[in-house]
């Protein structure tokens, strides 16, 4: 065996609807129209928060924001994939896989007006709040696809992540331990070309994120991050596959539309160019035209979906008001431990009579 | 029934007490299993609970990072970091996620999670194998932090740990894991953040933790004061006033650690005593500590280590001055 | 020739200097070329000097730990770590490696890098973007900590930690980057490890850093009290000298931080002033404080932070105690 | 481009000398007899000290110890293929690569004795000394290999770790800002098949290591380890690369014959007859039989060559015990900063007066 190939792996890209609109109809998943509607509508929801939120953040309502207009196909293909009882497990630019997973949008503009009632999720909703720390929340979606494997259950975990986050070493971490446990865990890298102003080029020397997978000896495939029926389609099988104790991860190709959060400046880093041509490759866009040439959509559901988008939103942005106006402060206390210590309760008895450090 | 036990011997027990006991319990951590702990501190558990012991990849910061999640899925992860040193390697997940997980979330996702890991020095131990980070870890809140000085301490403390619905850093001083045999109780649980006064006495207090507790005792002894020597065993919560009520009674204190001195816990027992006892004090609190140095190899150790010696000049010094 | 700078121009003022002075100093950091920083604190700098400032990969436990490497060849790493709580992904290069690599290798290698990293509350940022770990870096010998509290401060301060021979971890109060211009000295170092006597006064002693100082001083000045306001500047070491020459004068004092309290720098403080002023004390030390809870989110944290109404209250107690 | 495969990876594994003894001529280097038999030389002197280590350890003379014995072809092979002024950056069982190196045993010893005198290198050296958690070190090599290119020079940094290391975020976060950087660096993971106690099916569900490769975008290779020949071959070319920025890394196949540490008890977790079994894979018989079949060792160059590594160990281990005798604790204190804090000053008094706490 003096000189050998002892190993071969092989990075695959799908994609089901093109930015031409032609179809794999091999792969095209069988969805029912009004599945097929509801992904349409739930990426719309996505967006229309978004830009109701940049709009609330530049007038001092909420703090920084971080839009996922863009990569609104990338979430809701692959959380409109998952069962009852899967996990999610977002990164801090999921709003558009957590409305598709049922989170209602006040709570997601009560996390961007600084509130901890944004991040509280009642028990049993399969959901973990969002997570800052770049990188740190595949290891939390190991953990529960890991501990519903213990338990004999069949529940998944899915994570999110950028291109950015695949630096980390938690993330490699992650991977690989969920190789080894066989955990029930689905892992979505949205490669939307930047990490704040940082490039791929700058990130890694790798071709691919989906060859992140080789390293943890588990399975990695790329998807058009943009095309909406690609990405479910791929999240499904990865899903059934992860049920059955194969992880995966997935590499969904897309383009961070707008900026990093509303604290950034893309202008400083990339060209206008740039955002002109992915406009044209709008993931809602093409799925719009996919829907309307199939006649599964017309002007007027188009239109009774917007008015109910917006109305949604505005009773949300209401609710998230209102709630946002009586919050007791005096929770920090409550929380940071199931019983208060006595040292926290000399410190919060301080803290209401307002007189000790 | 009470049996003669090694801390390590403790441990083990505690943990196959605690499987057995509930069906949630996970112990997992490098080398655990199949060898049962470098240690051996979780020798044969596997064995009788293959299902709920595991042994992991080299990979701190993943070991803690899961327990998030396993806990998320009704779980109790009690995970084994071989050497507290590397709970570095995760005090990112620790202090990002860990401790904040319940706060963060008012309480609707928690991490009753409990990190074991043995510390301190007095073994001749490699590099980065004799350190003490208690202070660091109880400046994070939303985690708890304990330190058990005896076999039997380390049986009941061990067992409100992993029934803690917080998460706790568990740290085993492992001069002591085999150093001597004590009666431990089949059942025994010391509640958390209630320290523990060892010996009574009027003229000074003494506080010490770990292994240090008994190069405290054997100081008092020594010098031949009526000492009152406080264990507090939960570094946090501290228990204020245990330590409060005896200062009160005796006017001085010495403070014992092995951590570095600066930014060390002796700082904040000086603090917590000052603030609530300053009235009662007839001389300036005393800390005998290691030095400001990272803890030097082996050959260098004892130097570096408080010890009787070191502490009775510092009892003395407590009663000499003021 | 002296300008008129907010703290953020300061900082990148300062680096431009030391990477013209010094062909060995590195910048890098994530987003810190192309995009000049998440603050703007590096805008610019890639142009000048586009050999050496480099925008790195999402990796803060590389980002320190490559700087052992590029010390090692003879350069002087200026990283950022774009905000402190991200520093704690790389804890265990800092404790393990950086603080060590000098007394482990009996100074044969060494580790002359500055880690600057933005730190603190007060802009109501996201979630783990305003803690405050000073205490947890000040506990690892080997490291130096250094907090500025106005732009000429930056200046001369990270002047003095690019050149020093040892590990610098810089925090710089996110909160002062951009809330006040003062005339700041082209060519301006100040020593580590010395302390500035803000405000002279004899009643009180009142010690704060960072943002916290110009609380402090507008705490002291609602008062009406004569108070010494004291900005140690250096966290690590900490220049004791000129605290306990104060409080020997004052008989009282107050010590301010945004950290939480306990295992804070301010237990540190009250345990130095215990052992060097005790007999000085007319009142019980004051610490005024975050709380023992997780920085809660931006909704929250104004009343998270101290102000300057608490720290009146603070000095208010001092005053009229004992 | 609905269905495409975008990449593809190949590992390849080298073996020169096999078990059988046969050799690939197109591969074999072309070594002096005096370099082949300083090859042999070099891993005896490993094998050697650590005997004598072990046997030191267990009269109490010296700490824990962690023995090569196995390994050495992986070591001293790419030791071997290091030039002049490149760096070794060893984890804490690579005595026969740091002795290939030039390190003098004394020093091997006085870290094993617990002391900083072990860990001293003289500046210029280009040698770190042993680092003990596992999988930290490789960044400080892609320091090191990054720094030199950026100072224009072709030094390159050689860094050890072992198969468990790779489950560390650290090593991937090494591997992969080595890519991005272009750093000057070879990372030699040395696969002996276990990490203390845990195998590598309970460490990745990667078939081989070099794979880890792929992630960070770099060139992976494997080699068989104890065939010193394969090694230097396949160093010497990785070296080359990396001299001209690209970074590789090597997985060397062999296996830990001895302890984990002197503190270790193999026996708990695995069989004897696996240890019978590579025990005829030693890689210093391998190629011994190979130098003998080729004429270049006798038995008379053999016992002289034993006899100078007997007394120049011997001599290394009367030095060890004299510096041993004398060190003075309180450099503890004048090597953590440039200069003495204030503080420490009074600490150190104190500790001198062997009065103050
Ligand atoms: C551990 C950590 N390091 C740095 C940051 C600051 N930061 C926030 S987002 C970001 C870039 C993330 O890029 P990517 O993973 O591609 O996600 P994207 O923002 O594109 O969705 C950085 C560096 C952070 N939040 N956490
Ligand atoms: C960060 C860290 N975690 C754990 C340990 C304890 N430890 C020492 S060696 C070792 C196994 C290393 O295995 P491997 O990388 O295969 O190297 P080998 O010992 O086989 O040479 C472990 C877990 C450590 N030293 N550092
Ligand atoms: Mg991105
Ligand atoms: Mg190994």
């Amino acid at each position: 065996m003096p000189r050998e190939d002892i190993a071969q792996f092989t990075i695959r890209s799908v994609q089901v609807l093109s930015e031409e609109e032609d179809v794999d109809e091999e792969l095209v998943p069988s969805l029912t129209d009004d599945q097929l509607l509801a992904l349409y509508e739930q990426m719309k929801r996505s967006r229309r928060l978004d830009e109701r939120a940049i709009a609330l953040q530049r007038r001092g309502e909420l703090g920084t924001y971080a839009p996922a207009i863009g990569q609104e196909a990338a979430q809701v293909g692959s959380a409109f994939a998952m069962a009852d009882g899967d996990w999610i497990v977002p990164s801090f630019r999921e709003q558009s896989a957590l409305l598709a997973r049922g989170t209602p949008p006040h709570k997601i503009l009560w996390y961007a007006m600084g509130m901890e009632e944004g991040a509280e999720i009642p028990g049993g909703e399969g959901a973990f709040p969002p997570s800052i720390p770049v990188g740190t929340q595949p290891l939390h979606a190991v953990g529960i696809g890991w501990g519903e494997a213990l338990q004999g259950r069949s529940n998944v975990a899915v994570t999110y992540f950028g291109d950015g986050a695949t630096s980390e070493g938690d993330v490699y971490e992650a991977l690989n331990i969920a190789g080894v446990y066989d955990a029930q865990t689905v892992f979505v890298c949205q490669n939307n070309r930047y990490a704040i102003s940082t490039r791929l080029q700058n990130q890694t020397a790798a071709e691919t994120l989906a060859q992140k997978a080789v390293a943890a000896g588990i399975e990695g495939i790329r998807v058009d991050g943009n095309d909406v029926l690609g990405v479910y389609r791929v999240a499904r099988d990865a899903i059934e596959k992860a049920r059955n104790g194969t992880p995966v991860l997935i590499e969904a190709m897309t383009y961070r539309r707008s900026m990093h959060t509303t604290s950034d400046d893309p202008s400083v880093y990339r060209e206008a160019d740039e955002e002109v041509e992915w406009e044209a490759r709008d993931p809602i866009v093409r799925f719009q035209v996919y829907l309307e040439d199939r006649g599964i959509l017309d002007e007027e559901t188009k239109s009774e979906l917007d008015d109910r988008i917006e109305s949604e939103i505005a009773e949300a942005i209401d609710r998230a008001r209102e709630g946002g106006e009586d919050i007791d402060p005096a929770d920090m206390f409550r929380y940071t431990y199931d019983e208060m210590t006595p040292e926290l309760e000399r410190q919060f008895e301080a803290f209401e009579g307002d007189v000790d450090g | 029934m009470a049996e003669q036990l090694r801390m390590v011997e403790a441990v083990r027990e505690t943990l196959r007490t605690e499987l057995g006991r509930d069906d949630d319990v996970v112990v997992y951590g490098e080398d655990v299993a199949r060898a049962g702990g470098v240690f051996r501190a979780t020798e044969g558990l596997v064995d009788d609970y293959p299902e709920r012991v595991f042994d992991a990849p080299v990979a701190e910061s993943g070991i803690v990072g899961i327990g998030v999640g396993l806990a998320a899925t009704g779980l109790r992860p009690v995970p084994e970091i071989q050497f507290q040193s590397f709970l570095y390697q995760g005090f990112h997940q620790l202090a990002q996620h860990v401790a904040r997980i319940r706060s963060r979330t008012r309480g609707t996702i928690t991490c009753p999670m409990t990190i074991r890991t043995p510390y301190g020095g007095g073994i001749h131990a490699l590099e980065l194998h004799s350190e003490s980070f208690e202070a660091g870890f109880s400046h994070v809140p939303g985690l708890k932090v304990v330190i058990p000085s005896s076999p039997a301490e380390t049986k009941g403390l061990l067992t409100a740990a992993v029934r803690d619905p917080d998460p706790v850093v568990f740290m085993e001083p492992t001069r002591l894991y085999r150093s001597f045999r004590e009666e431990v109780p089949e059942h025994h649980e010391i509640p958390l953040g209630e320290a523990r006064v060892v010996d009574s006495g009027d003229d000074v207090t003494v506080i010490a933790w770990g292994s240090m507790l008994r190069e405290a005792l054997e100081a008092v002894e020594d010098v031949g004061a009526s000492a009152e020597v406080i264990d507090p065993r939960t570094l946090s919560p501290l228990d204020t006033a245990t330590i409060v009520d005896s200062v009160k009674k005796t006017g001085r204190c010495v403070v014992v650690h092995e951590a570095p001195r600066t930014a060390g816990l002796a700082g904040e027992i000086t603090a917590r005593i000052n603030e609530e006892a300053f009235f009662y004090l007839e001389a300036p609190l005393e800390r005998v500590t290691g030095y400001d140095v990272p803890v030097p190899m082996f050959a260098r150790e004892d130097d570096y280590l408080p010890d009787s010696e070191r502490i009775a000049a510092g009892v003395h010094r407590a009663l000499d001055d003021g």
